[in-house]
């Protein structure tokens, strides 16, 4: 009902053997990955992957509504894929409806681009739920990002989670004084929440940059990562090994 | 909507990344040099990259096909901020959603940028330019740089998505018909972001008119 | 009024915040909740009103189990008044902030007014009724979040460390004014550090431990145990520490009102001075 | 140190907060700043590091002139603690919170490191450093805002009620180190509502009443003036209204200390128990 339970990145923030990993690895793991679901060309690459990746969420236990939930919009564009492939490509003619023919080279062709949307999606959300902000923008930093870039990265995740904390904040404030228990409040209340959410959120930035300038104003800069453990030479190794893999895999089936 | 990842296929996705790359580039190029001289810019930009990241997650379905969609926001941050820092942070807004929400996606950003972060920022701020140049109130320019960025950004995306599934069919003929069939969402789509930026931006300039330094041309 | 079982909680982050917390407030209790920053006192009062859904374990409010549910219906009967009071404000002024939850009563607007007018009267806050909310100072901010809460007149008050940041004289008027509406009826629990306070006002104390009930019972009995009472980051009142003088006593004294009695007796003089205005709320 | 004179402010709303305060704080002093709430007393301290930048009247820190041109300089030397942790606390951890100040000090990492686990330490924070700070409860982030502060190692520093939500045994620590640290040279000024906390550490008090300075001397001179004190939404320590049943008293004890030593005077006793941890710090 607040804010606090429905912070997004709490998975990150915990502690798994998956978020342990030196998000280096990750990144170049999962990067490695990335390239091979979308050069691989086969139903058999991108579906390893896919499975990969489930079992991954499994043993990572991450909670698995949100993995659903999250994947549902890549999900929700294999449905476009299938449709439009399945129309405008060419090859033999199984049905037609109305003005279109439905062709069956298309419907192959779509059902593997939707497992690569899939496989892709999956690999992000993995890397995504197990790394927190700030790991991630040391690793960027260390592969050499530029330093803007990362600091409105970092700078927008901050203040996502103001907006999204005044926000819910404001909201239950309302509601714990009946806001929401009528029609008629709800939409008074909402009125106010709305026409006061920006500035509210903007004078609290305000008075964070001015914390910011009593401190020395520069960006807010993530310290050096520790050198990669065992458990990262573990990751790295498998994932290589497991790259490797696919990549046989894919020139295999592509001869 | 964003374009997830692994549906474009490899060769186009690189070719997005290159002008998408540019243009970030020099956004953040002219950022920098904005920060070190007006080190109090940041809550402003750190604001703006949270609600151009939230409004383009408010998903809406797009009837029939199963796919959602969603204002934008860039034309938003372009009118307050310019339209390269406006593509600097639709950048941003991107990478992040892709991670935490596999909204958009890693190999098609470049793609997204192209259609959200350049294409919504500069059509929309060309627009507020030119109709306050025009005379037009502040409320109506900003309500047309809204509408007009979000039916670029979703032109772009249709172009893109045509491009990479157009199958055996023109690419030109399959661009109208996703055009086409993202329409229904799309039209009552931009005319909330139209009111949206609209309301926001009257709303600063009568609260808050220090924020909109410069942006506000003096018809 | 209030009865907790079992309650746990665990937050997002991984952090056990409440771990079987049970409790048992009669109506017209004054129930203090102490312990150490971050031991799961906001934790355990936001589960009273509805703000954070049960885990595992229940609440009940006037036997009504809280849950989605019945949030509106508990949140009639329960005050809250949150720890930060910027978290609680929202209204562009404080006539209108303190009106929000009266309006939404379903009250009309003479009432409405009456009641502003009231509530802002109890925390001092009057003459500030026209000012818009981001003009205030913090210790104004937090007066006005009671007000808006008081304003609704609920019959029980969950308040999360009411008194940080009010002047003294504040603080002491607010706990006369907690004390009389607890005299009349109303049930009160409330979040607090200041263990010089709680002796003079409430009758029931839980002590939490990193989420845990450490003890739960009347004044005697929690700062009784003075090892635990230091377990649990607190300490005695600072009038207990003179009195550490007396090996001789067996219990020590808690307030400045049971001080003087107990220095009566020890100088076996009868005479009592003017009454000073700490002690005259002492129960 | 610092040298306020006929310092005026007056918000944009039109209140004044601020009225003709002048006001020398010598290095290496102890000042607590105490007055009724929306008395000018976070108004004052944001002119200390020219957060507020000065209408009338000046400001000097080390004989430099707060300006917005000296404001970096200034806050090298200066170290500020706002009242909401909430306005201070922004990074994403608490580790790079900590670290933020010492990094733009352009120290090195090693040395950054080592500031932050000190400054944790020393509000006793170090087990949270990774946590995200929007998962720190109330006192935590409080705490947080204190090390982040502390880790820039500044010559003054500048406190705007650092210990309210802090737990007892928290607060107690806070004025232990602050007290060390003054002792150290630090000048530290701080704005407290906790008139018991006063006495046992603060040397120098100043008085706001409504934007004006009411009184500013040793504690004796504001804590003798009873009417004045009560006049401004203050009271004595507790401790003292106790000895007011002794009326042949010239001057009430403001410290559980004082008070024993009264005490043992007018018991004519000699010997001393232990002694009791609120006194150790009692100067
Ligand atoms: N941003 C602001 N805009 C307008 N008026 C303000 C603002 N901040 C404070 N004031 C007013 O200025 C006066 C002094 O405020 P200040 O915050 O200095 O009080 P304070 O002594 O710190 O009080 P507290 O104990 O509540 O923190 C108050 O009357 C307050 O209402
Ligand atoms: N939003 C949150 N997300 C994750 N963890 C949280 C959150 N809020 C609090 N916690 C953690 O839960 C524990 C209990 O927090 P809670 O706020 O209930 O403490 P508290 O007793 O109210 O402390 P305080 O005296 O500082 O207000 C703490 O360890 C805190 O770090
Ligand atoms: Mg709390
Ligand atoms: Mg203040």
């Amino acid at each position: 009902m607040t804010a606090i339970s429905r912070n997004s990145d709490g998975y990150a923030w915990g502690d798994s053997f998956l978020s342990r990993i030196d998000p280096r690895v990750k990144i170049a793991g999962f990067a490695g990955l990335l390239l091979v679901n979308l050069l691989g060309g086969s139903y058999l690459v991108s579906g390893v992957i896919a499975v990969a990746m489930a079992l991954l969420m499994i043993a990572g236990r991450i909670p698995y509504r949100r993995q659903l939930l999250m994947i549902s919009f890549p999900a929700s564009f294999a449905i476009f894929t299938i449709i439009s492939q399945t129309v405008f490509m060419g090859g033999e003619v199984f049905a037609s409806l109305g003005p279109f023919d439905l062709h069956l080279q298309g419907l192959f062709n779509g059902l593997f681009i939707s497992l690569r949307i899939i496989a892709g999606g999956l690999i992000v959300v993995v890397l995504g739920v197990t790394t927190p902000i700030n790991r991630l923008c040391q690793a960027l930093r260390w592969f050499k990002a530029p330093a803007t870039f990362i600091e409105i990265t970092q700078l927008t995740y901050r203040y996502l989670f103001d907006i999204h904390g005044e926000f819910s904040r404001m909201r239950d404030a309302q509601q714990v004084r009946l806001g929401w228990s009528s029609a008629r409040a709800g939409l008074a209340s909402s009125r106010l929440l709305g026409g006061s959410l920006f500035l509210r959120v903007y004078d609290r930035g305000l008075r964070s940059s001015e914390a910011m300038r009593c401190r020395g104003s520069g960006p807010v800069v993530n310290g050096a990562l520790p050198r990669p453990g065992k458990l990262d030479i573990l990751a790295g190794s498998g994932a290589a090994i497991f790259i490797s893999a696919l990549v046989m895999l894919a020139v295999g089936v592509a001869a | 909507m964003h374009i997830p990842e692994g549906l474009i296929p490899a060769q186009q996705a690189a070719a997005w990344y290159v002008p998408a790359v540019s243009f970030v580039g020099v956004g953040l190029v002219g950022l920098k040099r904005r920060l070190v001289v007006k080190p109090e810019l940041r809550p402003l930009i750190g604001l703006m990259g949270a609600f151009v990241f939230l409004i383009s997650l408010i998903p809406l379905p797009v009837p029939g096909l199963g796919t959602v969609s969603h204002p934008c926001g860039t034309p938003m941050a372009a009118i307050l901020l310019g339209p390269f820092t406006a593509t600097v942070l639709g950048s941003v807004a991107l990478f992040l959603q892709s991670l935490f929400f596999a909204h958009g996606g890693i190999t098609s950003w470049g793609a997204n940028v192209i259609a959200m972060a350049v294409g919504g920022s500069f059509s929309a701020y060309g627009v507020f330019r030119v109709s306050r140049r025009a005379g037009l109130g502040i409320g109506v320019a900003a309500g047309m740089a809204g509408l007009i960025g979000d039916l670029v950004t979703y032109g772009i995306t249709s172009f893109q998505l045509a491009l990479a599934l157009h199958g055996d069919e023109a690419v030109l003929n399959v661009w109208g018909a996703a055009f086409a069939s993202f329409l229904p969402t799309q039209v009552p789509l931009a005319i909330a972001e139209a009111l949206f930026t609209a309301g926001v931006v009257v709303f600063i300039a009568n609260q808050r008119a220090e924020l909109l330094e410069g942006a506000v041309v003096r018809p | 009024m209030i009865r907790v079982e079992d309650l746990c909680f665990t937050y997002p982050g991984g952090t056990v915040a409440l771990d079987g917390v049970s409790l048992e407030v009669p109506e017209g209790s004054f129930l203090a909740i102490m312990g150490a920053n971050g031991s799961g006192k906001s934790t355990l009062l936001k589960h009273l009103n509805g703000l954070l859904a049960t885990q595992a374990g229940s609440v009940h409010i006037a036997d009504i189990e809280v849950n989605g549910k019945s949030f509106d219906e508990v949140n009639r009967i329960v005050g809250f008044v949150f720890q930060d009071p910027n978290d609680q404000i929202f209204a562009p002024t404080v006539r209108e902030d303190i009106g929000y939850g009266p309006r939404n009563l379903g009250l009309d607007e003479v009432e409405i007014a009456r009641r502003v007018e009231k509530a802002a009267g109890q925390v001092a806050i009057t003459e500030l009724l026209d000012r818009p909310i981001h003009h205030l100072s913090y210790g104004q901010k937090k007066r006005l979040s009671i007000a808006g809460v008081l304003a609704m007149e609920p019959r029980v008050l969950v308040l999360d460390e009411p008194t940080a940041s009010l002047d003294p004289m504040g603080e002491r008027r607010l706990m006369r004014l907690l004390h009389e509406l607890n005299r009349g009826g109303m049930t009160v629990v409330m979040a607090t550090h200041d263990v010089d306070l709680v002796p003079l006002y409430a009758r029931q104390v839980c002590l939490l431990r990193a989420g845990r009930l450490a003890v739960s019972g009347g004044l005697r009995e929690v700062f009784g145990d003075q090892e635990l009472i230091e377990r649990c980051h607190l300490r005695l009142p600072r009038i207990s520490y003179l009195f550490e003088m007396f090996p001789e006593l067996s219990e020590l004294p808690l307030t400045v009102g049971m001080a003087r009695r107990k220095l009566e007796e020890l100088l076996e003089r009868g005479d009592t001075g003017p009454v000073s205005p700490v002690e005259l709320c002492e129960n």
